[in-house]
């Protein structure tokens, strides 16, 4: 037991603790909605077949009202197989 | 690696298209249906991957580069951001859905009335389909270059 | 009458220095101002007393004879490869004088993924208490 | 499309411009090598034009938002649901910085990187940095600031195992990769705290609804913890040198934006979206019956004193265990790397300042007891001077970093003791690093001094002890580079040295470009920060205006 | 209280991925450490689309009217989770890159053996 682990040990219960209380604070799992007042996404439920057009409520979030999220998304898978390749290329020309 | 026994390559073999055509069902049906590009591609290149494992990545990489794969998914993504420039050059902002709606194209773009048809929703079938590119396109890349990488050499 | 020409001299006065103070004016700091064109003046007059000084010195002054010669105590001169001092014993004074501090600084720096992230773990944890208790 | 469309797409076009480039680079690299470079250089430069007609079009006009496809940014002026990019003076401040060192790093990395393999992935992912450390800079939404975080740090920690035939460079990158994602990870689950409670993503929107209970402290604790560790702050610092030093100099280069992109969103959080609470300034009534929104804003603040405390011992510790390591250091650019350390303190310094110098004392007026809330005279100044160092820091920095690459395409040494006597070989290589070492340890007449001198008063104005360590600081600094200055450059030839060449003329171009630049900000001051940096402070210290560039009518 | 306790999941789940990114010494624990945390915050963030007795956010044929859409699910945090999925794929994807790399490098993966050579 050395003195990083007691260090370590101590830190992390605490912020043990308070994720834990964050945890107990959060509004109840599977509110209804008279409980919480859930905007935004009560608009896309209600709008979103005629503006988008698609049956999927999510697949109109990802591609439609958040679709530059999308993008950086598959901007990250591009990034990954340039950086894969790069890493195992080959040294000699 | 050079590859599994004939029963593993046949079983493959058979299995392969049944995959493969299950997840472009998903990436085609992505705004009516539970899935998406991510998805489905994520399937396909699966399949791509039980291709990799039973064959051996020497003989699939003989069959297909890695920079062809390259290639193709940017063309993938270079279609999913184009769509988005097409949103911003005839419409009025980026990544706008112009398809919907504007009833003088005539694909892609009636709104959701006809249970659900497949030609719906305007932009996002064709960025279901080139995000689905490019993920098969990606995923297969990563992990052919892994198993490439990591073959077993003669001698060891 | 005296008190008026008085008046005008001390208004004169303040005319020029405000004046003066709004040239200088360049970078107010709240407490000061920093002008780097006046100081860049003031370097040059200074460079130039500098040379002016240096031209007082003495004409017949020969270096070749003994008195410039290098005395390191009676031992011989050194090459010029030999002189050049490593970076490594820079300071080395310095780094003597404050090993306790390098050496607990050595102590820390692990290079180790998982103390980096014990770091981390500490600052998050201080950060809770600060925030969310106090 | 007329110059208006122009200025009216541009805060989409800077982020989607590189993004391209980047998706097309594979494809123009199957044609010609030379090509390829032109187009990465072509693109950067398309980019730092859009950035030049956005800055100036905000500092004439103020706030501009975007809305990715298309409709009003809000819904019944309450919600929003689509994604926005809120550019203010500070982003419009920080996309400068970004695109002086995209154009000198691209253009750097011309000759720097002759007859190495993989250029082609090089060039995609130097873009999609650059991409990524835009849509950071411009972005006005917390998950989209979540996912170009994540970009900026893949692509960075692929680029910076550049070198796979050393050890070292894989090790710094794996770190890198470990550090960025759990402290991104951390950070989106702090954005799902803040999204379960207001149902909203938006920055100002959640400016604007923010409430203080007890799991928004706890969000600010997390996104403030991981972007300090993204940023580098001691004693979260220490995957920096090994990135720095183990890099190719032109990715550093970039590096140095991606940390201070990370420094930005600690600002743009705590000021902006915690703003209420950062920079809210009035008098209360106090008695007992006090309304809800007073109550808030008595009651249950953070306690914004002990955070700026907090911050400014972070920033002492940084600033000193920065220098005393890199007076220690013999490689080169982990040498640099750990003075990059201590200027980032400088920098942190400032907004600690600002916080700590806020006050609230119990007045009477008319027969009534009031509550004031305001800042001591020197917050604005000290977070001047923070802001002003950030520019002066991206400069001085990259300028060593770039003379580091620059000793080591001529000599091929990395270590100070096997260096000596370049100075004979390599003229305007030491007359760029004499200006870096003048800018970087604060001495007249570069930029460094005007903004540290800022700094050091705002600082002994709240207590002088830590002026005194800041100076302290800076004098070690010079000290540091004065060892490298005497040991790499002066000195007689050492004799494997005796061929060394000048650097090609590209790299002399990258370096010239920031020399010029240090120069002039150096001896006009006063012009910068009276066009650049006081719009990006006053954006960044009024909250309410963020909250009405995207609400009307409030 | 008692109906918080997927939040708690969550939170055990981030918390136990701490724990062996910290008390672990070898490179594959140290991501199957950063893999369950990421799985941890995309539980939270799906746990935050539950609405009670909502079904899936998905439109069984077209719906004429506003007032007979069905009580359906969020749907911005399942957008959330599918990006923070694909995120998480990337990064563990260059991560085992450069385990294999740094296992060719120094034929160990013990993080308290690596990169410790004189240059």
């Amino acid at each position: 037991m050395s003195i990083r682990n007691v260090i370590a040990a101590v830190f992390f219960s605490i912020v043990a603790i308070f994720l834990i209380f964050s945890a107990l604070m959060i509004h109840p799992f599977g509110p209804d909605d008279n409980q919480e007042k859930f905007e935004m996404d009560e608009y896309i439920i209600q709008n979103s077949q005629e503006e988008t057009g698609a049956d999927n409520a999510v697949t109109g979030v990802v591609f439609d009202y958040r679709g530059f999220d999308t993008l950086g998304e598959a901007t990250v898978l591009f990034t990954a197989v340039a950086g894969v390749m790069l890493i195992f290329r080959r040294l000699k020309k | 690696m050079s590859g599994m026994s004939k029963i593993v390559k046949t079983m493959t073999s058979v299995a392969f298209p049944l995959a493969m055509i299950y997840g472009l069902y998903i990436i085609a049906h992505g705004h009516l249906t539970p899935g998406g590009g991510f998805q489905g591609g994520a399937v396909v290149a699966s399949a791509c991957a039980m291709i990799l494992v039973s064959f051996g990545s020497v003989w699939t990489v003989r069959k297909i580069k890695e920079k062809n794969l390259s290639v193709l998914e940017s063309l993938g993504a270079i279609g999913f951001i184009g769509l988005g420039f097409f949103g911003l050059i005839f419409g009025s902002h980026f990544f706008k859905n112009i398809l919907v709606g504007s009833k003088n194209i005539p694909i892609f773009n009636e709104i959701g009335q006809g249970m659900s048809n497949i030609n719906t929703a305007g932009f996002i079938p064709l960025m279901n389909f080139a995000v689905g590119l490019k993920v098969i396109a990606g995923l297969f890349a990563i992990v052919l270059v892994m198993a490439y990488a990591t073959r077993l050499k003669e001698g060891k | 009458m005296r008190l008026l020409i008085m008046k005008l001299i001390l208004g004169g006065f303040l005319m020029v220095f405000e004046t003066i103070s709004s040239f200088l004016e360049t970078l107010s700091t709240g407490s000061g101002l920093w002008n780097p064109l006046v100081w860049g003046v003031i370097a040059i007059i200074a460079f130039f007393i500098a040379y002016i000084l240096r031209g007082f010195g003495r004409k017949d002054f020969k270096s070749e004879k003994e008195k410039a010669k290098v005395f390191l105590s009676g031992n011989p001169e050194l090459k010029k490869e030999d002189m050049h001092l490593k970076s490594s014993n820079v300071y080395w004074g310095f780094l003597e004088s404050l090993k306790w501090v390098y050496n607990v600084l050595e102590k820390m720096h692990t290079g180790n993924v998982s103390d980096y992230i014990l770091w981390f773990v500490v600052i998050m944890g201080i950060l809770f208490i600060i925030i969310g208790v106090i | 499309m007329n110059i208006s469309d122009i200025v009216f797409h541009s805060p989409a076009l800077i982020v989607a411009i590189p993004l391209l480039g980047a998706f097309l680079t594979p494809l123009v690299a199957k044609i010609n090598d030379k090509l390829r470079n032109i187009f990465a250089i072509l693109i950067a430069l398309i980019t730092s034009v859009l950035v030049a007609i956005l800055a100036n079009d905000v500092f004439s006009n103020g706030i501009r938002t975007y809305v990715f496809g298309g409709g009003e940014p809000l819904v019944n002026n309450s919600y929003a649901i689509r994604i926005l990019f809120e550019v203010d003076g500070m982003n419009a401040f920080m996309a400068i910085i970004a695109s002086i060192l995209t154009v000198v790093a691209i253009i750097y990395s011309w000759t720097f990187l002759k007859n190495h393999t993989g250029q082609d992935k090089y060039y995609t992912l130097i873009l999609l940095m650059i991409a990524g450390m835009f849509g950071m800079i411009l972005t006005g939404d917390m998950f989209n600031f979540f996912v170009f975080l994540e970009i900026t740090s893949i692509a960075s920690c692929a680029l910076i195992a550049f070198y796979t035939n050393k050890g070292k460079a894989i090790d710094a990158g794996f770190k890198y990769i470990v550090i960025s994602s759990i402290g991104a990870l951390f950070i989106l689950f702090a954005i799902g705290i803040l999204y379960s409670q207001y149902n909203a993503l938006n920055m100002a929107v959640l400016a604007n609804s923010i409430s203080f209970s007890f799991l928004d402290k706890i969000a600010l604790a997390l996104l403030i913890s991981g972007l300090a560790m993204k940023a580098g702050i001691v004693p979260m610092h220490m995957w920096l040198p090994d990135a720095y030093g183990r890099a190719p100099s032109s990715v550093t280069l970039l590096l140095v934006g991606a940390t201070q992109a990370s420094l930005y969103g600690i600002f743009r959080i705590t000021l902006s979206i915690f703003g209420k609470a950062f920079n809210t300034t009035g008098t209360v009534l106090k008695s007992a019956t006090l309304t809800g929104d007073e109550l808030i804003m008595v009651s249950s603040y953070p306690n914004v004193i002990s955070i700026g405390w907090i911050l400014i011992i972070l920033a002492i510790l940084t600033m000193i265990i920065g220098v005393l390591m890199a007076l220690k250091q013999s490689n080169l650019k982990r040498l640099i790397a750990f003075a990059a350390l201590a200027e980032i303190g400088y920098m942190l310094l400032g907004i600690g300042v600002r916080f700590a110098s806020k006050y609230s004392e119990i007045v009477k007026m008319n027969n009534q007891e009031y509550i004031q809330i305001g800042f001591h005279g020197y917050d604005i100044s000290a977070l001047t001077g923070s802001i002003f160092h950030i520019i002066n820091d991206a400069l001085d920095i990259g300028l060593l970093f770039l003379v580091a690459g620059a000793i080591y395409i001529a000599t091929k040494e990395t270590s100070l003791n096997k260096l000596g006597g370049l100075a004979r070989n390599m003229k305007y290589t030491t007359v760029f690093f004499i200006i870096g070492l003048i800018a970087v340890s604060g001495l007249p007449p570069m930029n460094g001094f005007a903004s540290k001198l800022i700094i050091y008063e705002s600082t002994f104005q709240l207590n002088p002890i830590i002026g005194i360590i800041a100076i302290l600081a800076s004098i070690l600094l010079l000290a540091v580079f004065v060892k490298v200055l005497h040991s790499a450059f002066l000195g007689p030839k050492i004799p494997n040295l005796k061929d060394v060449k000048e650097v090609p003329k590209s790299m002399l171009f990258a370096m010239g470009i920031i020399a010029c630049i240090i120069i002039i900000f150096g001896l006009f001051p006063n012009i910068v920060i009276d066009n650049i940096i006081q719009p990006a402070v006053n954006a960044i210290t009024n909250h309410e205006a963020y909250i009405r560039g995207v609400f009307n009518g409030i | 209280m008692l109906f918080n306790f997927p939040y708690i999941a969550v939170v055990l789940l981030i918390l136990i991925g701490l724990a062996t990114v910290i008390y672990k010494r070898n490179l594959i624990k140290i991501v199957i450490g950063i893999t369950l945390i990421e799985s941890g915050v995309n539980l939270f963030l799906i746990t935050l689309a539950y609405r009670k007795d909502s079904i899936a956010p998905i439109f069984h044929g077209f719906t004429a009217s506003k007032d007979n859409v069905p009580f359906m699910s969020l749907p911005v945090p399942h957008a959330l989770t599918l990006t923070s999925i694909v995120i998480g794929v990337a990064v563990l994807a260059l991560m085992l890159t450069f385990i294999i790399h740094l296992y060719r490098h120094y034929n160990t993966l013990d993080a308290r053996k690596i990169g410790r050579e004189e240059e």
